[in-house]
């Protein structure tokens, strides 16, 4: 049967790697896959919604490892995988085991994670920072005493994109960064308003801040690719970005510790987070779509397919055990963290709704915008926020 | 309601019978208890002033509106709930209402064809109507290159084929020039006198009016004031209203009061300044005189005798010409007369001139003379 | 002699041409300035875009964008460019546009010529309801559509323009309908013809301009609808302008701005053919009845 | 027919038999008006007073939606820019619309070539639009980089990238797609006005702007009406235009309250929140346009 | 062109002088070579039928039109290139063309406040021309709130108003119903008298040409064809146009033969039936006889005299009535006279039915008579 998957991955990178999925899935027999892109998560998210909604599923659908498809759980619309997964043992060689969680209702399995993405890193032109005479930064300290020098050079010190979502994704990485693990989990798990509102979010703020006047004026609504490009072609020194940023550069035939550099953090103690994204697989009038749907989420774990997947799309493996010698240089940094227990943090989004998620990307995207905002006026309004959130 | 219904039933020689009508626009009535029979082969003449209801009426008896209360036979037939199509009669409009994208032979064939009649029977009667209304010629064009006579007469002809027993006109000339109004006119009268049947004219032109009819019906608000022939009509109109609205030039009113001077009806004008007083001895009066009363005499401009001859006739002053509108075949000319605005008709021969002074009369037993307050004839 | 005061006035006048023309060409110059960037930006190569000239006419024109736009460019794992999503659209509009015109002009008919009751309530929701948010009744009407089996397909999705174009078609067509004499109306009825007999043999025809004003609206209207298709389409059938999403935010590691203009291009030719060959009958449309408010 | 009430009786089939085809012929109309302009607004606002996230759920919770909403400072940025636009966007359209208008109006050479270059933009699509005008207003692509690249270094006219002037860029963008619209119109109406009045106007030596603002605007009512409705109703619904060339930003600068309800209802999962937006668009709409398209269309009826 | 108009300045005794005025539209001659001299408050008329050019000739007088040759002269004044505000005009039009969002007040004085006459005097003019036209009650109003006549007197009002020379009507009274526009036809002529300034109007309808003129123009085809007083224009028309032009009910006109028989001119009308011989021994002839020609008879209905006195005539005949159409004071009757249809005038009294028979008779002195080729008078 023709098994259809919604996805967003049209990106450059993105493509190659979703085609290796394709590719292996149409090669296991009788069933194709059937592709459904859409530009952007939350259209695609929407799209899949709509359509399970609508009593038409699609066969599987992207999402991200997080609360995002939580109701569709509770509400029985999705394919219980315990067979698959029970039979494979899944639970034995998916790590972390958080990323796996989310899937796991009452001891069913709804869902399937491909990929791990890291989300803390900084990505830096390497020459431009020679030309700027100064060197990489490996916190965010260091960022900010570096950033007028560059700025100085003619560069623009970080390449921020201009939409709420990689606002949010920086704020992440310098509240990870700068405030550590525990505060990140007291204020994302446990909703603690008085860390949200205490001094090390604050210094969060006020870095953020700061950072408004190393930025280019081109920011405004800027896809994160093209911003990446900025670094690329030179004419950024960095930019925050997850670990698909890799992918631009490897496109653009840069070559990793040459021309650019993955830095892990900006922190003294770089930490990694859980995000990643699943396949769900809505449930199936027809048998047969049923059976592919078993088939494909089974080939998702499979250590080869996460070889190749992982290795086309930059990001991690889900398994200990795949072959990633292939991986250049940066992937192998990402890989030597996951080694650490300690340094592995779940994901932001395995505790907020995207509700909250939207409440603060807002707050943020109107802070980072509004140098008028002040500090305390924002992280007023993020302890609000954590404070109502479920 | 019912009882007059069954009633007529029995010996109804009527063409078109219409009982108790009423019609509700919004809530608002536009026609109020209308009674009116139409005799077969009579041409009846609906005339009134804008908005009084004319075409309403005409709209209910064609069945294109849908009547509030009453009844409505047409031979004989009660088709008050019956569609256009089934009450035998045709209808022509004031706007033509051609089928634009229709040819003229396609607009007259129309109807026979949505009918199912047979194509040489539609051929047939097309080409009857075509030649008694000259549009032979005319009919593979389409009405947008006729000239407004010619489409007038096709919509006459759409009429015409449809070979029915009534047919409604809604002023069919009013959009067309008074040379062509003339011309037309002329051939719906011998249409007329050729089909002998029933035909329901709707006009607010007077001279339409009284040239067309058998009998003319004087609508005001709804209501029909007077149903007569022309001649009645003209001559002895039964209100103030209907004398107004006939005769062109109209007729001129004279304020004053009647009183009975001894026991001789006189009319004593109204008047700041000269005088007059008019002896209504001769006057046919339908209603009995008590006291003195508000009037007014209404003459005609025709009924007034210029010059010499005046002195024979009871009334008789000398006045100063106004105005003089010459009209070719004669000449209408305004004074005043007791201080109040007169015109009076002459030859066009006398070549009359603003200023001249002349002498100017009228016979009482040809004026009308009403009520001012009711507007009643008296 | 002096100069002869024609001439004078005449003068006078071709100053104020002069202005009028002027202005005119000045307006045009702005309405046409993106037209033209999309169409260089398109002929143009990377390299060249990359220098940031926008405005400067391509040194070494090439379709080579508009080819891959067309065929190439890849959406996902197909690379097969925005013509698969062009044949949709098509599928899409046709049926849409016919369907939700005949409604339209049914309605309009039956609302100026055959008052029934309610019809003015229903008409008044309908003007409304060309004020409501596509997005406001997007959830229950997926449920009914759900309900009825007809969700995520090519039927569904035509419907839904249907419905959502009403309002503005009814109002297009009333108006018009309006502005016709009742008399010819009643001449039909007397005639003997019935509601259908006197909507397809005297009304329609009449309405040809009217038609025309509608066609170009909901064409255009359609043609460039994206939300409406993604979620009612189905899979099988997204329009172009859910490809053209899809490239335009498909890149590798620079934006091809070249295959975006192009691509762009392509997705509008269809409306922007329309009003070029239209245009006239357009004015001329709006003027025949559906400007009378 | 020997009594009324038999009579009567008939009277009222006979009036339902006329009734039959119309309303036959209408039901697709009834079933949008009702169905899905009564019954699917009313099941949306019933939502608004839930707690739905996703999935319709009938947990009733009272104003609380509302109340977030008017403290939520996007939605406030929203109403505000709404407000901004709408006004701005029809002002400017119609301004521009009717200038074009009376300057095609006389009797201009290639008129129908310069109707269709101000008309062309109605055929592209927000989205294409939105695009486009963002290229245009790119600083280092656009305008700016262009003009700069003529000599005048200093030249500043990048609105999208401040958040203060970024309500301006879009509205430049919608005026740029729709003004031909308006052109259109108003030159449909200005060809209907009857020549008399201008030579009346003339011999009464009214100069020419004059007799277009004191006596030809004044006169198209209509059009203007038709216009504004026509603005008005992409106005409320503006979505994509935002989306394709901004993004609702930079920072909340030009989120507009359509795409606030459509990112609550899709990817944030708060339907009830989303439709309690919706709610608060409905209730201006529904006391601006409700009256006119009462007084307009439902009470005077019968013909415009 | 040149050596006209410096020869004509001298001494132009008139108000509106037009000289060989040209008039091209995309590149059709509507006006050609037209001189029309207008004196000093009169009253002309330019009659003639739909499309023969009497709007556009009234437009080049306003100044609305650029004419293609020629010159304009106003009070002695080359206005051919001069704006509309400057010839010192007013003009009313058909269609009222009143500012509709305006009250009549405003409608009244905007034209004052643009030229910038102050206050007080704005305020003076508009009461008296509300006055004059009695619209004082209604200056508030709006005019879609006014009846058709009311409006038309608006915009006669706006263009008394503007307190200047000559007036153009542009067929004031055509949008109006019968009555009204007898109404408003007597206000014009009486406005003309107080007024008295020069006026040329437009219309193609004869009976108000008739009555208002002190001249009519009669049109055909951008050409004039008389320019006189209306008793000649009826009594002695130059050509059949102009007689079938004018007068209504129109002029008869029999086909026949100008003879001479013993040196005494003789018409014989053209028949296959009865005969008709008419001697026009007493007709003035304007040319030479010579031989037979095909004419045309022309007799207006009103000439023709019924019963024992026609028989005193040079032409009488028995005939049988076909139509009668009575109209109020006197009914217009049809028969055949030589197998032509012929109509009569008579008075409503006789009573007159189809099929009745009786003698007519006419004074052949009074008839006219057109070369049946070239339409001219003989
Ligand atoms: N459809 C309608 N709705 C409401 N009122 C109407 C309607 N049609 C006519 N009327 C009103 O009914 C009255 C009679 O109208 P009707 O058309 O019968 O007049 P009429 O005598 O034919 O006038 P005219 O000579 O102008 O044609 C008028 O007052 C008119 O305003
Ligand atoms: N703007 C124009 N362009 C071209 N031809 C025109 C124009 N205006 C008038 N004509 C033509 O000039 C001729 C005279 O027109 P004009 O309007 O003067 O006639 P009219 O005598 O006023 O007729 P009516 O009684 O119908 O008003 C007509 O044949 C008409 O077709
Ligand atoms: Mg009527
Ligand atoms: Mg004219």
């Amino acid at each position: 049967a023709d098994l259809e998957v919604i996805h967003w991955w049209t990106s450059g990178g993105e493509q190659a790697a979703v085609s290796v999925l394709a590719r292996e899935f149409d090669q296991l027999g009788a069933d194709k896959w059937k592709d459904s892109a859409i530009a952007q998560g939350e259209n695609a998210r929407a799209v899949a919604y709509q359509r399970i909604f609508g009593g038409t599923p699609p066969g599987a659908a992207q999402f991200n490892t997080s609360r995002q498809f939580e109701e569709l759980i509770n509400a029985g619309l999705l394919q219980d995988l315990s067979s698959v997964a029970d039979k494979e043992q899944w639970a034995s060689f998916i790590r972390p085991p958080a990323i796996f969680g989310p899937c796991q209702k009452d001891g069913k399995v709804y869902c399937v994670p491909v990929n791990l993405h890291s989300e803390q890193w900084i990505w830096v032109n390497r020459k431009v920072y020679q030309q700027a005479g100064v060197t990489e930064p490996t916190t965010w300290q260091d960022f900010l005493e570096s950033a007028p020098k560059i700025k100085a050079a003619g560069f623009i010190p970080l390449a921020q994109g201009g939409q709420p979502w990689q606002e949010f994704l920086l704020f992440r990485d310098m509240l990870l960064g700068m405030a550590g693990k525990d505060v990140w989990y007291q204020v994302w798990r446990d909703k603690n308003a008085d860390v949200a509102g205490g001094s090390a979010v604050r210094k969060v703020f006020e870095t953020m801040g700061e950072l408004r006047q190393y930025t280019d004026q081109g920011m405004a609504g800027r896809n994160w690719n093209d911003t990446t490009n900025l670094v690329i072609t030179g004419k950024a020194a960095a930019q925050v970005m997850g670990d698909w940023a890799r992918g631009e550069f490897v496109l653009a035939g840069k070559q990793p510790g040459e021309d650019y550099d993955c830095i892990p953090g900006p922190s003294p103690e770089p930490y990694l987070t859980t995000n990643g994204d699943v396949f769900i697989f809505p449930k199936q009038k027809d048998p047969a779509v049923t059976q592919a749907q078993f088939k494909l989420a089974s080939m998702l774990v499979d250590a080869r397919v996460q070889t190749l997947f992982n290795n086309a799309k930059g990001s991690l493996p889900i398994r200990d055990d795949v072959d990633m010698s292939l991986a250049d240089a940066c992937i192998k940094k990402g890989l030597a963290l996951l080694k650490r227990p300690d340094a592995i943090v779940q994901g932001y989004a395995l505790f907020i709704t995207p509700d909250t998620r939207g409440q603060i990307e807002d707050l943020l995207t109107e802070y980072w915008s509004t140098p008028d905002m002040t500090v305390d006026a924002a992280q007023q309004r993020f302890v609000e926020i954590i404070g109502d959130a479920d | 309601m019912t009882h007059l219904s069954t009633a007529a039933r029995a010996d109804n020689p009527y063409s078109v019978a219409i009982r108790d009508l009423d019609l509700d626009f919004d809530g608002v009535r536009v026609l109020r208890s209308l009674n009116l029979n139409i005799h077969k082969g009579e041409f009846l003449v609906l005339l009134g002033s804008s908005g009084c209801g004319k075409s309403t009426l005409l709209n209910c008896i064609a069945g294109l509106l849908d009547i509030t209360d009453g009844q409505i036979l047409i031979n004989d037939r009660d088709v008050t709930w019956e569609e256009p199509k089934d009450r035998d009669i045709a209808m022509v409009f004031q706007s033509y209402a051609l089928y634009p994208q229709m040819t003229v032979e396609k607009n007259l064939s129309f109807a026979l064809k949505v009918a199912g009649v047979n194509k040489e029977e539609i051929q047939r009667r097309v080409s009857k109507a075509a030649e008694m209304l000259h549009l032979t010629p005319l009919l593979q064009r389409k009405p947008a290159a006729l000239s407004g006579g010619q489409r007038q007469r096709v919509a006459i002809g759409r009429a015409l084929v449809r070979d029915v027993d009534v047919f409604l006109f809604d002023e069919p000339l009013s959009n067309l020039d008074a040379k062509l109004r003339t011309e037309l006119r002329v051939e719906i009268k011998r249409l007329h006198q050729q089909l002998n049947n029933t035909m329901i004219y709707v006009t607010h032109d007077q001279i339409e009016a009284l040239t067309l009819a058998d009998r003319i019906a004087i609508m005001k608000e709804g209501v029909i004031q007077q149903l007569d022939t022309p001649q009645t009509i003209y001559n002895k109109p039964v209100n103030r209203f209907v004398a107004g609205f006939i005769g062109s030039p109209g007729m001129n009113f004279l304020q004053g009061q009647l009183q009975l001077q001894d026991s001789q009806p006189w009319f004593i004008a109204d008047s700041a300044l000269a005088g007059l007083s008019v002896p209504l001895t001769h006057y046919p009066f339908c209603a009995d005189l008590t006291g003195s009363k508000a009037v007014e005499l209404g003459v005609r401009p025709e009924h007034v005798v210029v010059g010499e001859a005046a002195t024979a006739l009871p009334v008789c002053q000398e006045v100063g010409v106004e105005i003089v509108e010459p009209m070719g075949s004669d000449t209408l000319a305004w004074t005043r007369l007791a201080g109040q605005a007169f015109s009076f008709r002459t030859d066009t021969e006398l070549n009359l001139k603003p200023g001249d002074r002349l002498l100017i009369g009228f016979d009482p037993a040809r004026a009308s003379c009403f009520d001012a307050r009711s507007g009643e004839r008296i | 002699m002096q100069p002869k005061p024609a001439s004078r006035r005449r003068t006078q006048q071709r100053y104020g041409r002069l202005g009028i023309y002027g202005f005119l060409l000045l307006s045009a110059l702005f309405f046409a300035i993106p037209l033209y960037v999309m169409i260089i930006t398109s002929m143009k190569g990377m390299p060249e875009i990359r220098l940031g000239q926008l405005f400067s006419l391509p040194g070494d024109p090439t379709f080579a964008a508009w080819i891959k736009a067309w065929s190439q460019a890849c959406t996902g794992v197909t690379c097969e460019g925005i013509q698969a999503g062009f044949f949709n659209s098509i599928k899409i509009t046709l049926p849409s546009v016919a369907l939700s015109i005949l409604i339209g002009s049914i309605n309009g008919y039956a609302l100026s010529f055959w008052r029934f009751r309610g019809a003015n309530l229903l008409f008044g929701i309908l003007v409304f309801g060309a004020f409501v948010p596509y997005q406001v009744v997007i959830y229950p009407m997926i449920i009914g559509f759900r309900e009825v089996g007809l969700y995520g397909t090519l039927t569904s999705i035509i419907l839904v323009h249907t419905m959502f174009g009403m309002p503005i078609m009814t109002l297009l067509f009333r108006n018009y309908f309006a502005s016709l004499p009742s008399e010819l109306f009643k001449a039909a009825r007397i005639d003997g013809a019935g509601f259908w007999q006197i909507f397809l043999q005297i009304m329609l025809p009449l309405a040809v301009p009217i038609i025309i004003v509608a066609v170009i609206l909901q064409t255009t209207n359609i043609w460039n609808d994206y939300l409406l298709g993604l979620i009612f389409a189905g899979s099988d059938n997204l329009p172009m302008t859910v490809q053209l999403n899809n490239i335009v935010t498909t890149t590798y590691g620079v934006r091809e701005y070249n295959v975006n203009m192009a691509a762009t291009m392509l997705t509008a030719a269809v409306p922007l053919a329309v009003y070029l060959l239209s245009g006239k009958y357009f004015v001329r449309g709006i003027a025949s009845g559906a400007v009378k408010g | 027919m020997s009594s009324s009430a038999s009579q009567s009786g008939r009277a009222g089939a006979a009036r339902k038999r006329w009734q039959w085809r119309p309303l036959l012929a209408t039901t697709p109309m009834a079933l949008t008006a009702i169905g899905i302009f009564v019954v699917c607004v009313v099941y949306s606002v019933v939502l608004a007073f839930t707690r739905t996230k996703r999935f319709p759920t009938f947990d009733f919770v009272g104003f609380d939606q509302f109340g977030r909403l008017w403290h939520t400072s996007r939605w406030l940025a929203s109403v505000e820019n709404l407000l901004i636009f709408g006004v701005l966007f029809i002002a400017i359209c119609l301004l521009v619309g009717f200038l074009l208008a009376v300057l095609m109006d006389q009797k201009v050479r290639m008129e129908s070539a310069f109707r269709t270059v101000f008309l062309y933009p109605y055929a592209m699509s927000f989205v294409v639009t939105g695009l486009v005008w963002q290229w245009m207003l790119e600083p280092s692509l656009g305008i700016q980089n262009e003009v700069r690249s003529w000599g005048w270094s200093s030249f500043s006219f990048a609105p999208l990238t401040d958040p203060d002037f970024a309500i301006y860029g879009v509205i430049i963008a919608a005026a740029w797609q729709s003004s031909g619209l308006i052109m259109a119109l108003m030159l449909a109406g200005l060809r209907g006005i009857d020549s008399d009045i201008w030579k009346a106007a003339r011999v009464d030596g009214i100069p020419t702007w004059q007799t277009y603002l004191f006596i030809v605007l004044p006169m198209m009512r209509p059009v203007v009406v038709t216009s504004v409705v026509l603005l008005g109703a992409s106005v409320v619904k503006v979505y994509d235009l935002i989306v394709a060339q901004t993004g609702g930003g930079p920072g909340i600068s030009t989120e507009v309250p359509a795409k606030f309800v459509i990112d609550y209802i899709t990817e944030r999962g708060n339907a009830g929140q989303g439709m309690a937006a919706a709610t608060m668009m409905l209730l201006p709409i529904l006391l601006l346009v409700g009256p006119w398209v009462y007084n307009e269309y439902v009470r005077r009826g019968a013909r415009p």
